[in-house]
């Protein structure tokens, strides 16, 4: 299936004036999922700019996940898990932690902006922590401007 | 694959900012959609039907329900589809409410998103596998770990129930903390008088097996079987044999300061703990015995009637399967050593609170008697203070410890029960008496017993001809204090055990900065951990007084047993899943796995016609975190319900 | 062993049997103290009470100063000073917004590399008590002080990096290495009133007479102290105290320094015993040391 | 002394001001009242220093800028070190006393401790090191009790422990500047190093005093 083919959302790196960042959070169910639900229920605004993929753990994500969002021209990935040591899994964000500080370097050593790979720490009871990071998240995203660094020539 | 779309309006939650129909329209047009409707309300009766109807007439194998946060409705949904007929893991959820309506106010742009969403549970559904429940066998048999009043209780609990019990405990006779108090408050019943006859009810039962002078070395497994590796230590005093005659101790020559009446009495070293101990067995203190350490005496070899004492008994190492786990590991006591302003710990008349209770006991080494420690004599003027380590980020805990304020009215009112001419000081900051009768308790103590309460910490004791001098402040009249004390009981906060921290490794359950245990969660589970099978009750959890931890035990006696009545366990097969044909047997996912749910397994390899070592997961213990996935270089590893080819389509779909 | 030697006012004018015994210990001990030339005042406390920036300006221009002479290691003697100095290097290390602003006004670079030491923390960590003891002529037994820290020697313990905050031991421990009774005494760190000696006498009396009371009841014969604020308040104030309160106090109040001078067997008159305004010749003599 | 106070006093901003400038969370205080139970000069106090938190927490500016408290004390640190919610309340007093130089409210009982402080200081940037016979001078003469200590003086000659002559610093312009830019870093004034109000105060209460004391 091929259901990215003629979304009408999709015109990014065209025209600069209308352009508003695509991002992407990959958020573990129990704590940064659930903050981003409190975010709802408390009515809290945030940028639509935004799409949550709902993981277990932010152990679960593989660096993989990230790199592939960046490629197909993501303009911002985000990946959020409980507190340290808060972990529904005890350890899963320890993991989590180290993977994408790797990740991040390897990243700036390619000559990606870092500022499109960004981590966050989000308890189930932080809705208000949830808004505000998505909102920095976009504003900086926004300075960094449209991902074209995979698509040479462009 | 057919795809029905079902878009909630939640009445006006969604359908305010959202515009449902237009989503409903955009969905139908995606491909492999083959139905696409909007709802009132998706979660009510007629909704379901709507969706159960739907699924009967369009011949739809796959759903996504554009909703609410599936924390909320997952379940509802999922047993939705399976009664209209499809496998409840073919269904996902598109959550434009929390993460759409409600944080969003531009109608296009909200409605635009809402779109995307359902795009993404589109892309995720069609990669869904069908999955089906997973069961596990159940071990009918509870381990209690500690031997305290909250897992007497839970043994006694579960013993009414006709299931077997196991007590594990550290010390040489069960009863805890509890066995050593005067008496209780609000009610001052003697806690001996209510809490000996439930030792002996654990004693006499059928069902209870006790391992007291016992330690726990390892735990394997999970829910319904877990395996635990259990030292009995070395009594010296054979169990089966002895009879309690107390021959032995009674002719033993070596004295020591008694650990259970925090050193102010002596015993021997061959000793029980306390007089009603269970069971009543000695058990000898190798490090003072002369035996052991000179190789002479060995009175009590010579004297015992039956031949139960043993020197040469060695630790034993036993295995034994459980069902379920209750921790009631319990509490320590606040080490107030670490305020030099108080002495580093150092003055002999600055006593804790248990040992106060040890004085005021009848029975206890003064025989009710309080007295001053350094020179024995009486008590008259005795301060007390409270939050000792409680609520102090700089030197001790930041939590309130709960009792303190309560067991300190008690020590007044005990005080001037046993002393007419005794006065009670009491520093404190805020009184926390919210309980059964406990205010009352507390103005009992001010108004009937006299104890004068000064509202401010203490800022220094220190020693000066014979007295402690106390430096406090009361801030209410706003004058400074200066109180020439006999004698200064310094109410210590409940702390972790210091081992606690190796059980919950040990165990797998969470714990905070404090070592305390974590609860699954603080209000709808707060007995249950997120290891399944795995019960918290007393103070190991946080500080309780004993109606709480009893009402605890019992709590997690009933989650217990909830277990135990089952013939099988029915779990999310969320779990993850090894590809026997990609695995390579490199084995870092055994290394990522914080639950020890990944085993090697040998497999014949029909292409290489070789055996071969590969991963296999054990699915009654994978929580399903996923976090193996991550390692794992050649993707063999896949995490069910999260699969890898579920979360790129999704990101395909952005 | 070379430090820079920071004095201070104090040690020039009222406490000057202080810097007399410090540089005669020094010298006999080997340990060459060189006085940072030109230094000026730390500002002490009235400095930290009106402007923040001077206060941490002033021992920072010194801290240059010794900087200049290619030490790294200050020490100093008066505890107002070593407080000062401490507090501006803790400043200067951690705070970058200070470091910035006293930068600018000093118009020179600094972040805190150069290490403030107090003199009773060189005797005992740096030349080692052992090798101290290896040096006493004279064992001072028969007497029974009690050692006075003060406030600014071990606070803020963060900070000072110097001793227990509650209960030091360090000077305790030095007496009981030249033979003198340290008492265990609760009022190590108690305030005396430090820098109220002009403004606000009457508190001073108060607090330094309790001092002196509480010395006198858990026996001691005199006091030791650290600290030129402390010396002054207790043994110039001394015949006010008696005058207010009715007593009759003769306690001398010594330097830890003029002590371990005399078990060095350095002349009494070199070390300044003869500055005290109580006199402390007597109880010397009658310890045997004279 | 009892004060009322309104929603103007609790709504307005002294506690955050105070908290942004000098670093320390008085919110954090929760009134355990350590740091008075361990102060050694509360016995002058009008205010315990739990009290001044308080007040502060409420907003109470003048009130807490006009205490004597606040310049009685000593900086003994007792209170820092012993906080059991690590507030460095002698920090804090610092603070307040550095605003009410500024804002120019002094109490009238405790007009000693600044003028001192001022001398003290003005003494240093003049001759870059403390001269002690200036000080105590200027001092008994700008605080009009002009003979205190009197006693003492010739015993701290015959000891030779008081210089009668300054030191006289080469550096001198350095510690000028050094003196000038710390004022204008810290937005105050040169001039207010000694302020005629505060020694007029202090001379009109002291001559107030001898008159009563004649009756």
């Amino acid at each position: 299936m091929t259901a990215t083919e003629g979304s009408p959302e999709r015109k990014r790196g065209k025209d600069k004036k209308d352009w508003e960042p695509r991002i992407v959070g990959f958020l573990c169910k129990w704590c940064s999922y659930a903050g981003a639900d409190l975010a709802g229920t408390s009515r809290l605004q945030y940028p639509p700019n935004i799409r949550i993929v709902r993981v277990p753990c932010s152990g679960r994500v593989n660096p993989l996940f990230v790199l592939k969002c960046l490629v197909n021209g993501i303009d911002g990935v985000l990946v959020s898990g409980c507190h340290i040591g808060d972990c529904h899994y005890s350890e899963g964000n320890f993991y989590a932690r180290r993977r994408f500080v790797i990740l991040k370097r390897l990243l700036e050593y390619l000559g990606i902006d870092p500022r499109r790979f960004q981590m966050s720490w989000i308890s189930a009871s932080e809705g208000d922590k949830w808004a505000r990071v998505v909102k920095e998240l976009v504003e900086e995203i926004k300075q960094a401007g449209p991902n074209t660094e995979f698509r040479k020539g462009i | 694959m057919k795809i029905g779309v079902f878009v909630c309006h939640c009445g006006t939650n969604i359908a305010a900012t959202v515009d449902v129909e237009r989503v409903s329209q955009e969905a139908a047009k995606e491909p492999r959609v083959k139905f696409s409707t909007t709802y009132r309300y998706m979660c009510s009766d007629p909704g379901q039907n709507l969706i159960k109807e739907a699924v009967k007439k369009h011949h739809l194998d796959r759903i996504v329900i554009a909703s609410c946060s599936p924390s909320l409705h997952e379940k509802t949904f999922r047993k939705c589809a399976e009664k209209a007929g499809v496998n409840p893991y073919l269904m996902e959820m598109a959550n434009i409410r929390e993460h759409c309506s409600w944080v969003h106010q531009d109608r296009v742009e909200a409605t635009a998103k809402a779109i995307e969403l359902i795009r993404l549970a589109l892309a995720k559904v069609s990669r869904n596998k069908p999955l089906e429940y997973l069961y596990i066998p159940i071990e009918k048999k509870v381990l209690i770990i500690g031997g305290g009043i909250a897992g007497i209780q839970s043994a006694i609990d579960i013993a009414f129930a006709n299931y077997p019990a196991v007590i594990l405990e550290r010390e040489p006779s069960i009863g805890g903390r509890m066995a050593r108090f005067d008496k209780t408050f609000p009610t001052l019943d003697c806690a001996a008088c209510i809490l000996t006859p439930k030792m002996v009810t654990v004693s006499q039962s059928k069902h209870v097996t006790m391992h007291t002078y016992s330690e726990i070395e390892g735990v394997k497994g999970h829910v319904g079987d877990f395996t635990v590796t259990i030292r009995k230590k070395a009594r010296s005093v054979d169990i089966n044999k002895c009879t309690g005659c107390g021959a032995c101790y009674n002719k033993c020559p070596v004295r020591v300061p008694s650990e259970f009446d925090m050193g102010l009495g002596k015993r021997t070293a061959i000793y029980i703990p306390f007089p009603q101990a269970v069971p009543n067995v000695p058990v000898i203190d190798r490090q003072n015995c002369l035996w052991f350490t000179k190789q002479k005496c060995g009175i009590c070899k010579k004297i015992c009637p039956f031949e139960a004492i043993d020197y040469d008994m060695q630790d034993e190492i036993i295995e034994e399967k459980f069902g379920a786990i209750i921790v009631a590991s319990g509490f320590t006591q606040f080490n107030h050593a670490v305020y030099g302003e108080y002495g580093y710990g150092k003055y002999k008349d600055a006593i804790t609170g248990l040992h106060f209770e040890r004085m005021a006991n009848s029975s206890g080494p003064t025989g009710g008697k309080i007295i001053r420690p350094s020179d024995g004599k009486e008590a008259r003027d005795v301060v007390f203070i409270q939050c000792v380590g409680s609520r102090d980020e700089q030197k001790g805990l930041s939590y309130c410890s709960r009792l303190c304020c309560m067991y300190t009215a008690k020590h007044a009112l005990l005080l001037k029960e046993h002393n007419k001419d005794a006065q009670a000081y009491v520093f404190y900051i805020d009184i926390r008496a919210a309980g059964k009768n406990y205010e009352e308790f507390v103005k009992k103590v001010q108004d009937e017993y006299g104890a004068v309460y000064l509202r401010g910490r203490v800022s220094r004791i220190f020693e000066k001809s014979g007295k402690l001098i106390v430096r406090g402040a009361d801030t209410l009249s706003g004058a400074q204090i200066e109180i020439k004390a006999d004698l200064v009981v310094l109410a210590t906060g409940l702390v972790a055990q210091p081992d606690a921290p190796g059980l919950a490794r040990m165990l797998h359950i969470p714990y905070d900065r404090n070592n305390l245990f974590t609860e699954a969660h603080p209000k709808l589970a707060p007995v249950e951990t997120i290891t399944s099978g795995v019960f918290l009750t007393g103070a190991c959890q946080s500080p309780k007084d004993i109606p709480d931890t009893v009402a605890t035990a019992s709590a997690a006696s009933v989650k217990a047993l909830g277990l135990m009545v089952q013939d099988r366990l029915q779990r999310e097969p969320l779990v993850a899943k090894v590809d026997a044909k990609t695995c390579s047997g490199c084995f870092a996912c055994i290394q990522a796995c914080s639950f020890t749910a990944i085993e090697e397994e040998e497999i014949e390899d029909k292409r290489l016609k070789k055996k071969r070592l590969i991963a296999k997961v054990l699915e009654g213990v994978c929580t399903g975190c996923g976090n193996c996935t991550a390692v794992c270089r050649m993707s063999a590893i896949d995490l069910e319900g999260f699969s890898n080819r579920q979360i790129m389509e999704e990101i395909e779909a952005l | 062993m070379r430090y820079a030697y920071f004095p201070g006012c104090s040690l020039h004018s009222t406490a000057k049997e202080y810097d007399l015994s410090t540089k005669a210990v020094a010298g006999t001990l080997g340990i060459e103290l060189i006085e940072i030339p030109e230094w000026i005042c730390c500002g002490a406390t009235p400095a930290h009470i009106t402007m923040h920036l001077l206060s941490l300006a002033l021992p920072v221009k010194n801290l240059l100063l010794a900087k200049k002479m290619d030490s790294y290691e200050v020490a100093t003697c008066c505890a107002a000073c070593f407080n000062r100095l401490k507090v501006a290097n803790h400043f200067m290390e951690n705070d970058s917004v200070h470091r910035d602003k006293v930068n600018e006004i000093i118009g020179e670079q600094y972040s805190g590399e150069v290490k403030v030491r107090h003199f009773l923390d060189i005797l005992i960590n740096v030349f080692w008590l052992k090798n101290l003891s290896e040096r006493i002529i004279k064992r001072l037994d028969n007497l029974k002080v009690a050692c006075y820290y003060g406030c600014l020697l071990t606070r803020p313990g963060e900070v000072t990096q110097f001793d227990d905050v509650e209960e030091p031991h360090l000077m305790d421990d030095l007496m009981k290495i030249l033979g003198v009774e340290p008492v265990d005494w609760p009022y190590k760190t108690e305030c005396c009133g430090a820098s109220f000696s002009l403004t606000k006498t009457d508190i001073v009396l108060k607090l330094s007479g309790d001092i002196l009371q509480m010395a006198y009841d858990e026996g001691a014969q005199a006091i030791v102290v650290a600290c030129p604020l402390c010396q002054s308040n207790l043994d110039l104030r001394q015949a006010m105290i008696n005058k207010k309160f009715k007593k009759n106090f003769d306690m001398p109040i010594l330097y830890f320094t003029q002590l371990v001078g005399l078990a060095l067997g350095i002349d009494p008159l070199k070390l300044g015993l003869n500055k005290h305004i109580v006199n402390p010749l007597k109880l010397i003599k009658s310890v045997g040391v004279l | 002394m009892k004060w009322f106070i309104s929603h103007d006093t609790l709504r307005s901003l002294f506690q955050e001001t105070l908290e942004k400038d000098c670093g320390e969370k008085v919110s954090h205080c929760y009134q355990c009242g350590k740091c008075s139970a361990g102060c050694p000069i509360s016995f002058q106090m009008d205010y315990l220093p739990n009290q001044i938190m308080r007040m502060v927490q409420l907003g109470m500016e003048d009130q807490v800028l006009s205490s004597r408290t606040i310049w009685l004390c000593a900086s003994c640190l007792t209170c820092t070190v012993r906080c059991p919610r690590e507030i460095d309340i002698a920090e804090i007093m610092d603070y307040l006393r550095r605003r009410a130089y500024k804002k120019q409210v002094i109490p009238l009982e405790e007009t000693e401790i600044p003028l001192f402080n001022k001398i003290f200081l003005r003494n240093i940037e003049l001759f870059g090191r403390l001269y002690e016979m200036g000080l105590i001078g200027m001092f008994n003469l700008l605080s009009g009790e002009f003979f205190k200590d009197f006693s003492c003086a010739p015993k701290m000659f015959l000891k030779r422990k008081i210089g009668i002559f300054p030191h006289r610093a080469k550096n001198i312009r350095e510690i000028r500047d050094i003196f000038k830019r710390s004022g204008k870093l810290a937005h105050s004034k040169k001039d207010r190093l000694l302020h005629p109000k505060l020694l007029f105060l202090n001379l009109f209460r002291k001559f107030i005093g001898k008159i009563e004391k004649l009756k």
